[in-house]
């Protein structure tokens, strides 16, 4: 049988393509591949599903084995967060036209490159900055490729890195500045804030994260800019932008470049696959550091039409090799397309709502998990949809996160033994904060009876 | 459609969904965090939200429409229908549940990295990387460490070869290596002599692509690894072109040490007009205790995360892209083994017999006469010379038919390039019908060059000026730029 | 697209998709009932497949992508896709599972009936009916079976009007009555001396839309209904145009003993180029016996089906068209009272702007200076008869500017009429736009009235030639019979 | 705040809208309703969920009370079938294109003309037939229809239905043929078919299905259509499009008209929303008695170019109002295209293996359940997808159903007090089938403890 994926496998249409060809055999293809490199039996791979039907049953009874956020109540974040995704975002991202669109030319692919032109120009609006990159892979990716931008720029190699950040995020910044750029973790303070920090002319950058990884929105960033500048550094803020309908962008207190993740815009959590990356600076000297693509809008022989097309293109790898700035490959376009289009439904209203809502929220959140006998962390903070509790013991958090568990409830991410982030957006209603109150309260009932028995 | 910018449209005081009310007391916020004016986003009703990208997604060419033959080394196959309905199964996972609701992402990632590893004959896979190109990258991590787990810190160069995705050159520099590229010899295959004199105690590595770009499969690749090894470097293959060798040949049986899959070419994910892709590194067993972490363990048919000793760490937040490595999955799931060598044979027929049809077109040639496996780096050299038209203007005007068409990547080492890969996924027809467009512009080359390349006529807009997006007074990266500079 | 025919890309040996092998002893069939020769079904690869379709849907023109007025009647509105992922969650159910674990789809219907009583002030409502039409003959049915029921066998006439959607003359006729056709008086309102001559003891029905297709609301509508009542028959309101009254005015109200519903116009669900679509049917307590069976009946929060004691039976199969039912429940619910008073205000404030704008086209008119509710029907007349333009001919050339442009139901009693019905979904200015593109073909029609008859240019095809489509020798309602009458 | 799905209810442009119409309030427009006839209050509808995360929540709690056929081991049948929808046919259909499109001309719907003819093309093909019509609301409709079309095509009014035919469908057909056509109703012979029949020159028609409502496949449609035609009445024939790759089709044996519901070709369940009905005819009278649109290939002015339009217009009622075939209104016809992609998929190999497979299982089915003990009814006759199984008393098939649902098996469709109607697809694998007979020989060693207790 020939499988519906591949028409030419068909024997007769072989034959005649063999035989136009001039081949006696595809062998004749593979001349060039030495018979001692040549695989001499078939792959040992399992018996597959040829039938759609077969593989259909096969995926459902395995991907039936997970138990996703839509069955239980889930207060989990730390990267990677429950918002609404409008129904409309998955209509547009789910368009064959775009999810099968690749690397076409401004012609072909005129719609492809407007819906992105228009992605990074809504960024630019909530950030407040003129230049805004093609996704990149992810807010991790984001924040090295902002460092080493700030190094390449400033010609230095030594950087100050916020201690409020997430302990995976700083792997991934170890690893990407290595070999050649020294990182230096800034202390966080009893507020949860970046804490006080010495600097020198050594230093490219200094790097702040809000709401930082306890939920934290830091209040000191126009601060750290000055300070910054006056040693010839400049300030990488890493912000999410479903914050920014509320929250000041981090151009407006000083930052030189502002970074992040986009996935809260109308990206479904989809097991951490849901990530993209923007970087954003000011239509300054710094657009020459960037590794990723630029589209910008250009004239056609039609006035008063508009094309697109890449901008200042000899920056990337793609032109230069090496000689490029870092890399740039297939990260994740078509995420951006999506936060465009969650941009454009929300506008300037809904991106304060959401705001406003997550800011009340959680501030709920945090007053009812302490009315649950929880300590929150940094409680005199502002927080933005994340905020951590400490419970007395250690190994404490991973029990409560199970009781929790048994009874439905994803009770939030445990930074340590001690420690549970928990996050709250416009999805949770106060009842189910209520729920999780309440679950908390019993299980730590039930924990002190365990105790006194 | 004649769509304008979404700027353009807002309308004040419209919205394009309503979000919920706090249901609690407001915050106060400082005046040093609070935004002190609204986002100049726009303003637009739902439905008018929607067709606006509606109407952009049919400005755009995917695989689902085209003949999709003309974007090569890019593998644009048949992403299939079903999979994607997969994928969607694990939109409302998150990643940090525990892993006992996890079970069946765990037990895909798991199988996913044992099938691959049979692909490709190394010890272990990660599926962290988010694209080939993060996958190179993470390859060159685990390289530095491998060194420097050995106290081999003099080793500061990397090999590569011109018809190499640029990504090996660029991920190496990017990671603190000297890059040395090797350039292809009179035979068109990566000049071994070149290596020879390259290699040494500085070597890291090599990075070498097989089949290159070209299209042409280096027979020596095995003396190539070979080479490296004897000076103390390690072999990373690069395997974005695997498309026509599944099953046929193997990189550990190379001798390689590393290799990548990009999970967005040969397992067919979709492209997603540039992502999200996916990226796999197989390692042999001596790079294992490397490999990003965490990867997924199995005892007695549970499934957990672990990371290994010596792990480069993070490459990407997370275990790996879900979506794809689902899609992947299913996809070798409804092959197996004989498929998925009907899928590398078909492509090198289709190949072969799409060359066999371009090459009888007056003034497109393939330098070297060499076998190729899945696809060509062709040259319009002999036409443009005699008509002054460029490959590009050939590209734009073949848009005009409704495909793709791509040169080549930078520099153009082969002259007025173009590069065709028609995959296993399209029909003798199709190829047919290619073919026929690329003569059909030739022959108009010839006959009207002007009309070439006055092109396009069949687009929504009409030929670009690039000259502004150069220019750093005049470029526009975002509508808040352009308004700033072309419309205040 | 070029797209051809999908039989002419058939390839022996190629298909589309695997089916599962018997895993049992095949069964043997008797030469009676074996298929003799396969049928001469396409054969293509999965891909191939679904571009065609791909690019076909690309050649339509559906709500998502155009500035839908001009399909007057339709109510072409938003169909929001937020409801489509409910429709998705009800499509593994099966219709008679035990009611026990289809509680919440019974619930929305149930719901959803009870909404729709108030909608409409009638005291019960039935949603089996598959569209508006279905939903007409429903009514008429249980008309029939109300005087029946009473051995009232007499009454073999139904009354309707002109400008009524014609499926209530044709329904009627087909359920066995004589059909009595109002025709509009000077005033454009239905005549009502006409019905006083045509009303008597044959009176089964009066079965009337208002607003009419011309947008004109009959202020004598209590009257109308007061005149049947007292000859004994029943008032049957067509509401497929209730778009503009919603929360404004109500059948019951004006003493109707029954009304339909189309909830694919006034609520939203999509057309899907000509169904699935779905009725509803509301009565007053004297019919309730009479409705299609089975409805949902609640008890203690517990929802259970029942069939009417005096049911005229089923009208399509199971409950009916779900999907449907779901969407358009969570339209009301995410609208409320208020939200439906605007769409309506808003269907009403779009229609009298647009006419305010078509109006100043010179050639158009809209017969009767009466006040229009949500649609209007014009006509092009003057403009026809100073440039020998037809309507048909605008309508063809208004499709080369990506519109659609509807005449009206034959008899074109309205001379050279055309029908725009903007709802709420539309702003100003794509009201605006289409306005402008009216202006622009009717100014067409005067300055080179040949351009507009050789129209279209901007599809995929070129003006058809209708006359084998009535020709019983040369029609071809289907490949097989072209190939028979024109290739063999 | 304005509504997302109503961009003029904003205060601003509606008050410009109705300035530049001159009119003073939308009030005006209402000027011709009298004011005994406006409702003076609000409508009393519950409070709306406007955010649509709010609609999201309540309509996932609502149809969260719903365990469908993915939840459970679904046998039910009986007009609604869990036949394998292919992934392509759910893309096609949700394109937006075709979902939001209606009723637009030839030129910008000319995708949704080729889309539809290509279905009447497809399924011309499996019926060995010229004629089809584009989707009425489906098989019960079709089915009607067919029988007003051959006594219209006749001049009788009086018809010979075959007594094994669902009780529905035949309410339905009772309801559409009065006031003015009879049907007689014909008996079942013992081996499920229909039995013996008495037909006068009075009749317009006989009519059949196969396979019928007890799944039995008929076998003497070449005798009922030469009894027919002596007669000068026609046959007309309901039957399942997914069993033709390896039925006969209708017109094999002489059939007059055939007709039946195409939800087995690429409609999932729905809910029994997934219905559409075909009728099909040669090219011959028969063709001026349809109501339905009739879509025709046409020549354009550019030869070799393929157009559409509607094939004798002249019989509807949207040209004739009541003088036009019964009436014709929005039925089906994106199932219509669906059924297409289905067609195109399959192919002559797929719709032959299909019907291969379900003949197989089927009869597996129905010696697995006589394993378990049930009576299989009309066990000598060939079944296609459905057989009946009796019980031995009264009121036991409810019993049996009730213990399987309490399993997670949706056993059957009882058709009476002792009668259950099980279903059997390619979807279901021999172990899904082994599963039923297990559960159901349990269940009856389980009562026939009961019964000794």
């Amino acid at each position: 049988m020939t499988h519906p994926y591949i028409p030419n496998a068909e024997p007769g249409v072989r034959a005649e393509m063999l035989a136009a060809i001039g081949a006696a055999s595809v062998e004749d293809f593979y001349a060039d591949i030495p018979p001692e490199l040549r695989l001499d039996r078939p792959l040992d791979l399992p018996e597959p599903f040829v039938a759609e039907h077969d593989l259909v049953r096969h995926m459902r009874s395995l991907l039936g084995r997970d138990t996703g956020t839509d069955e239980a109540l889930s207060f989990l974040g730390h990267g990677c967060y429950p918002h609404h995704v409008p129904a409309v975002c998955d209509e547009v991202n789910s368009r064959g036209e775009f999810l099968t669109a690749y690397a076409g030319e401004p012609y072909e692919d005129h719609g492809r490159f407007q819906a992105l032109f228009e992605y990074v120009s809504m960024m630019a609006e909530l950030l407040e900055m003129d230049v805004v990159n093609v996704p990149t892979y992810d807010g991790f990716q984001a924040a090295g490729t902002a460092l080493r931008m700030a190094c390449r720029h400033t010609g230095r190699a030594k950087v100050l890195v916020s201690g409020a950040v997430a302990a995976d995020k700083l792997s991934k910044l170890r690893d990407f500045l290595s070999p050649d750029i020294e990182i230096v973790q800034a202390p966080v303070d009893s507020g949860g804030e970046m804490g006080e920090v010495v600097l020198d002319d050594t230093f490219a950058a200094i790097y702040l994260e809000t709401p930082n990884v306890y939920g934290v929105v830091e209040t000191r960033g126009r601060e750290l800019a000055e300070l910054a500048h006056a040693h010839g550094a400049l300030l990488v803020v890493s912000a999410d932008p479903i914050s920014l309908g509320v929250l000041a962008p981090p151009a407006a207190y000083g930052a030189d470049i502002a970074c992040g993740d986009i996935q809260s815009l109308g990206v479904h959590q989809n097991h951490g696959g849901g990530q993209a990356g923007y970087i954003a600076t000011h239509d300054d000297e710094l657009v020459a550091q960037f590794p990723s693509r630029l589209f910008g809008i250009a004239p056609t022989t039609v006035p008063g039409e508009y094309g697109f097309g890449d901008v200042f293109y000899e920056r990337t790898s793609f032109a230069l090799r090496e000689e490029g700035k870092e890399w740039v490959g297939t990260a994740a376009a078509l995420w951006g397309i999506t936060a465009g289009v969650y941009l454009a439904l929300m506008g300037p209203q809904g991106m304060r709502e959401v705001g406003e809502t997550i800011l009340a929220r959680t501030r709920y959140a945090m007053d009812a998990l302490a009315g649950a006998g929880l300590r929150v962390l940094h409680d005199g903070a502002v927080h933005f949809r994340e905020f951590a509790v400490e419970l007395n013991d250690a190994a404490d958090a991973a029990a409560l996160l199970d009781r929790l568990r048994a009874q439905g409830i994803y009770g939030g991410v445990p930074l340590d033994d001690r420690t549970i982030l928990v996050c709250v957006t416009e999805r949770h209603s106060i009842a189910d904060i209520d729920r999780l109150a309440a679950a908390v309260a019993s299980a730590r009932r039930a924990d002190d009876e365990g105790g006194r028995r | 459609w004649d769509e304008p910018i979404i700027f353009e449209q807002s309308r004040p005081g419209q919205r394009g969904i309503a979000v919920p009310g706090p249901g609690a007391p407001a915050v106060e916020l400082p005046d040093s965090v609070r935004r002190a004016a609204p986002p100049a986003l726009p303003e637009m009703s739902q439905l008018h939200v929607l067709r606006h990208y509606v109407r952009l997604s049919q400005e755009s060419l995917g695989v689902d429409l085209n003949v999709d033959v003309g974007q090569g080394t890019c593998t644009m196959k048949y992403s299939p229908k079903v999979n994607d309905s997969f994928a969607r199964a694990v939109a409302e996972l998150h990643p940090l549940q525990h892993p006992d609701t996890l079970q069946g992402v765990l037990e895909i990632y798991w199988r996913l990295e044992r099938m691959l590893a049979e692909v490709s004959g190394m010890a272990r896979v990660s599926l962290q990387p988010g694209s080939g190109s993060a996958a190179i990258y993470a390859n060159i991590a685990m390289i530095r460490a491998y060194h420097a787990a050995r106290g081999d810190e003099r080793r500061d160069q990397v090999i590569t070869t011109m018809f190499s995705h640029p990504s090996n050159a660029a991920c190496a520099k990017t990671a603190g290596y000297e890059v040395i590229t090797l350039m292809p010899d009179a035979d068109g295959y990566p000049d071994i002599e070149a290596l020879r004199a390259a290699v040494g105690p500085r070597t890291a590595a090599l990075l070498i692509t097989n089949p290159e770009d070209t299209g042409i499969f280096n027979p020596r690749i095995a003396e190539f690894v070979e080479l490296v090894h004897q000076a103390g470097g390690l072999a990373c293959y690069d395997q974005a072109n695997a498309n026509g060798i599944l099953g046929i040949t193997r990189a550990r049986d190379a001798g390689f040490d590393l290799c990548h899959f990009n999970l967005h070419k040969t397992f067919s994910t979709p492209h997603a007009c540039g992502g999200p892709a996916a990226g796999a590194c197989g390692v042999s067993e001596a790079l294992a205790e490397f490999l990003p972490g965490p990867v997924v363990a199995e005892e007695d048919g549970r499934f957990s995360l672990v990371t290994p000793p010596h792990s480069i760490g993070k490459i990407r937040p997370f275990l790996g892209v879900t979506p794809n490595v689902v899609r992947a999955y299913a996809w070798i799931m409804t092959l197996g083994a004989e498929g998925l060598r009907q899928v590398a044979e078909t492509a090198a027929l289709n190949n072969n017999y799409l060359m066999h049809k371009v090459l009888r077109i007056p003034g497109a040639s393939a330098p070297w006469d060499r076998r190729r496996i899945e696809q060509v780096r062709y040259s319009w050299q002999e036409l443009s010379e005699e008509t002054g038209v460029h490959s590009e203007e050939i590209g734009v005007r073949a848009s005009d038919f409704g495909v793709h068409y791509w040169t080549s990547h930078h520099p153009y080492l082969v002259p007025e390039p173009f590069t065709l890969e028609p995959t296993e996924s399209y029909s003798k027809e199709d190829l047919d019908e290619y073919a026929a467009i690329l003569a059909h512009v030739a022959s108009e080359a010839r006959t009207d060059p002007e009309l070439v390349k006055g092109a396009p006529y069949n687009s929504p807009i009409h030929k670009i000026d690039p000259t502004p997006l150069d220019d750093p007074r005049q470029w526009a990266p975002t509508w808040r730029a352009y308004v700033r500079k072309h419309l205040a």
